[in-house]
């Protein structure tokens, strides 16, 4: 049995590598960029989980309450990891969307099969 | 047909992933007890010193700022970067100004 | 004193305070950017001086003097771990980057918003040495991300002209894609190991290589393929480099490709996987890429008529020797005919980083003095820009692989080595060179051929662009002159370093 | 690096180049431009001249393949490689990610079947 969530982050993933082959608008393929790193994100973030005997775990935060700590905690490295690929994934981002706004004042258009000058 | 292929390639790579994701095989799920031992020793050890060697309650914010603080500076540097870039490329155009 | 904490430090603080400088004028940005790169090239060669007297690795972490952590076997800190490859990759990512930036005093002069250039540029150095002196996972991917968004910006630098803006657009859409493959890969060693320090994962897969190990190894592969320009994904460097500034093109042919591409795919298949998995078949998968690229490269760049492109699609097939060559040491991994041929890739890395740049400088003195870089057009240059087509002939030469320039003793080695490995590939590579002297054969008729009208009021360029050129010159000469006590005292132990797997890890874990 | 007996080796190396030497005037016959042989006389010609006429100074040749048919074999078959080459470059953007995928899937291909 696939856990759902595996499914789910690769399905994403494969969303996005759809919209690559099929769409041409750049803004869609913008858009696809940031669905396969949710993927990826997800796939991450659901590495972190943690069951034990059926207990729900918490987040990896110490409030105080020595009663808490009994409680497991999930993994805090994919949080980590994923807070610094978020940012990238936004870097990524931003600099296409420089991109299409310079493509579109070149070519008038935002269909990525009219920027094919270059070929050959 | 290349975009064919390709697609074929999509739904390949998507079944290696699937067989990956099957517990039996490869990566599991909602680890607990002996498992999460054997293969997340590193978040437990966080846990289990995060508060003492770093101070923070907060094991992610011991994380981000202490024990893997040098990608948060390569973030802060991609940051700078993107930043960089995207007011390079939306200047005005060289034509325009003469 | 250790000083290789300031490999970072320095270009970071000079690509923070860019902009900085920039605002006390330009002659101020202009000292500050070549004093940044001279100080890093200091350092650089710092490094791989005590590096390669030592032939010990240098490990460093990062906030505190052990990696690993208390009372337990695994290190828990980012830290950074340089053999001798990376010191050498070091040491040429800031020469080219500090000639790259002299010449572009002068070949930039025209153009505006500078000082993010120069911001830009620095930032593309760091990357690139973020990258070869990192010895954890993620920390590589986000060194990587640094390049690669670096070099997305400045391919599209030139916003008024739509080859950069297209050029741009693709490398940028599907070098993220790249990225995006690799990070995945990254995460399932990370799902199945719980690690992502490189030494301690080595020691993890060896224990028990599995299914999932195997899977991200393939994302990796895909996704520096990619990256190094391998057919059959080559297309975004044919059209990214021609489209960037000539200086920038020095650095993304001679640099980007073998850092970001070649570089990564070593260390992972090197250092992480080594032996623990069927090393003959990650070996030949690189093999038959390499033979590829270095088939398609070559004969592409025989029919272009854009000088750029041309050296561009040169540099697609020069991957394939290096792609073949590492090959060939994967596969035969533990022979002779393995370490010889590593040595002639490692070699090689190094010689085209200088033919390359070289050729693009020349290329880019071209087009700054001319204003065309058609073939067609540029007949009978060698009148009018002597040093210029001088600069030409021994790049060309080099590249070409005549015997008393660098280039003839990295291919040889690389001949003889798969020769003896399998004489199809010989023949292989043989034909490669081939389409690869017809192409600059074809440049050189044209540089030196009958005067055309538009050569006519051509002149050399200033001294700003002469000096990286003549200095890049004086070492393709000098390497020549000594190839193969080079390759004994430098190449050979290089390969030494990177085949001693068990070495990289008890650095780290301190043999345990 | 080479020893003594490892001139056995480049006897082996000649009689590979031999084959492909033998299989390379094969394939040209076949591809050369317009060339072929006709009835039981076999004569060669190049398309666009005389059916009876046998090429130029090659006369003592007739029957066999000539050099003529290799050389135009290359050319032609090179020119036809580089027309690939070309057309396959076309810059559309779909056309790259399909690559990208496709050499991911050939080399996890490879690495899950003999890794």
């Amino acid at each position: 049995m696939i856990p759902f969530q595996f499914i789910t982050a690769f399905l994403l993933i494969f969303m996005g590598l759809y919209a690559f082959l099929y769409k041409r608008n750049l803004i869609k393929l913008i858009l696809a960029l940031d669905i396969i790193d949710s993927g990826i994100h997800l796939l991450l973030i659901s590495l972190g989980y943690r069951l034990e005997d059926g207990t729900l775990p918490t987040a990896p935060i110490y409030t105080g309450y020595e009663t808490l700590k009994g409680t497991p905690m999930v993994g805090p490295i994919p949080q980590a990891l994923v807070l610094t690929s978020i940012v990238i994934g936004v870097c990524i981002l931003a600099l296409a969307m420089a991109l299409t706004v310079n493509a579109y004042r070149h070519y008038g258009s935002l269909d990525i099969n009219k920027l094919r000058r270059l070929r050959g | 047909m290349k975009r064919t292929l390709g697609a074929l390639s999509l739904l390949f790579i998507l079944g290696v992933l699937l067989i990956v994701a099957h517990p039996n095989y490869g990566l599991k799920f909602g680890l607990g007890g002996k498992d999460w031992q054997a293969y997340r020793y590193t978040d437990q050890y966080y846990i289990e010193h995060g508060v003492e060697e770093v101070g923070g309650t907060n094991i992610v914010t011991d994380i981000v700022f202490d024990y893997r603080g040098y990608d948060t500076i390569g973030e802060a540097t991609v940051l700078f970067t993107a930043i960089a870039g995207a007011v390079a490329l939306l200047r005005p155009w060289r034509r325009e100004e003469e | 004193m250790n000083v290789l904490p300031f490999l970072i430090i320095v270009p970071l603080m000079g690509a923070f305070s860019m902009p900085l400088s920039s605002l006390l004028g330009e002659k101020a940005r202009s000292a500050w950017a070549v004093l940044v790169s001279a100080l890093t090239l200091a350092v650089a060669s710092k490094v791989f001086y005590d590096v390669w007297s030592t032939k010990q690795l240098l490990v460093y972490t990062l906030g505190d003097t052990t990696p690993l952590g208390k009372g337990v076997g695994f290190p828990i800190r980012i830290l950074w771990e340089v053999d001798l490859f990376g010191a050498l990759l070091a040491l040429i990512v800031a020469f080219v980057a500090f000639m790259a930036i002299i010449y572009s005093l002068e070949y930039m002069k025209h153009d505006t918003g500078l000082e993010k250039y120069y911001t830009l540029i620095t930032v593309l150095e760091l990357g690139m040495l973020g990258i070869v002196i990192t010895g954890d996972l993620f920390n590589f991917y986000v060194f990587l991300e640094i390049m690669s968004i670096a070099s997305y910006a400045l391919v599209a630098f030139r916003n008024d002209t739509w080859e950069g803006i297209e050029a741009g657009i693709k490398y940028m859409f599907v070098g993220s894609l790249a990225s995006s493959f690799i990070l995945l890969g990254i995460a399932l060693l990370y799902g199945q190991y719980g690690t992502l320090t490189m030494s301690y994962l080595a020691v993890k897969i060896g224990q028990n290589p599995t299914f999932v190990g195997k899977a991200a190894l393939g994302f990796f592969i895909g996704g520096l393929l990619f990256k190094s320009g391998a057919v059959p994904v080559h297309m975004w460097l044919a059209d990214a480099h021609p489209a960037a500034p000539s200086s920038i093109s020095a650095m993304l042919s001679g640099l980007v490709i073998k850092v970001g591409g070649i570089y990564a795919l070593t260390r992972i298949a090197f250092s992480i996987y080594g032996t623990s998995i069927n090393i003959k078949t990650v070996g030949w998968i690189i093999i038959l890429f390499g033979c590829a690229t270095l088939i398609v490269g070559n004969a592409m760049a025989v029919i272009q008529t854009d000088m750029k492109r041309l050296f561009a699609f040169s540099s697609v097939g020069q991957i394939g020797y290096i792609l073949l060559g590492i090959g060939i040491g994967l596969a035969a991994y533990g022979t002779k005919v393995g370490d010889i041929a590593l040595a002639g890739a490692v070699y090689h890395i190094v010689n085209h980083a200088l033919m390359k740049a070289l050729l693009f400088l020349v290329a880019g003195a071209v087009l700054h003095q001319i204003g065309t870089k058609n073939l067609n057009e540029l007949s009978g240059l060698a009148k009018r820009m002597p040093f210029t087509s001088f600069a030409f002939l021994i790049g060309a030469a080099a590249i070409i692989g005549l015997p008393p320039l660098n280039g003839f003793a990295s291919k040889w080695l690389i001949y003889e080595s798969s020769a003896l490995f399998n004489p199809f590939l010989a023949a292989v590579a043989v034909i490669g060179t081939a389409f690869c002297t017809a192409a600059y054969i074809r440049v050189l008729f044209t540089f030196f051929g009958r005067p055309s009208e538009v050569v006519d009021n051509a002149e050399e360029p200033g001294k700003a662009m002469m000096l990286p050129m003549l200095v890049l010159i004086v070492a393709i000469i000098l390497m020549g002159l000594f190839p193969w006590q080079i390759n004994d005292k430098i190449m050979l132990p290089t390969v030494d370093m990177l085949k001693d797997q068990l070495h990289y890890v008890a650095a780290v874990i301190g043999g345990a | 690096m080479f020893g003594y007996w490892d001139a056995l080796y480049f006897i082996y190396v000649l009689v590979i180049g031999m084959l492909i030497a033998h299989m390379l005037s094969r394939w040209a016959e076949k591809v050369s431009m317009g060339t072929r042989r006709s009835g039981d006389g076999t004569k060669i010609f190049i398309s666009g001249e005389d059916e009876e006429k046998v090429i130029p100074q090659f006369e003592h040749f007739r029957g066999y393949v000539t050099g003529r048919h290799t050389m135009w074999g290359l050319i032609r078959g090179i020119h036809r490689m580089f027309l690939i080459f070309r057309r396959e470059h076309n810059g559309l953007l779909t056309d790259y990610v399909a690559y990208l995928l496709i050499t991911t899937a050939v080399v996890l291909g490879a690495l899950v079947i003999w890794g």
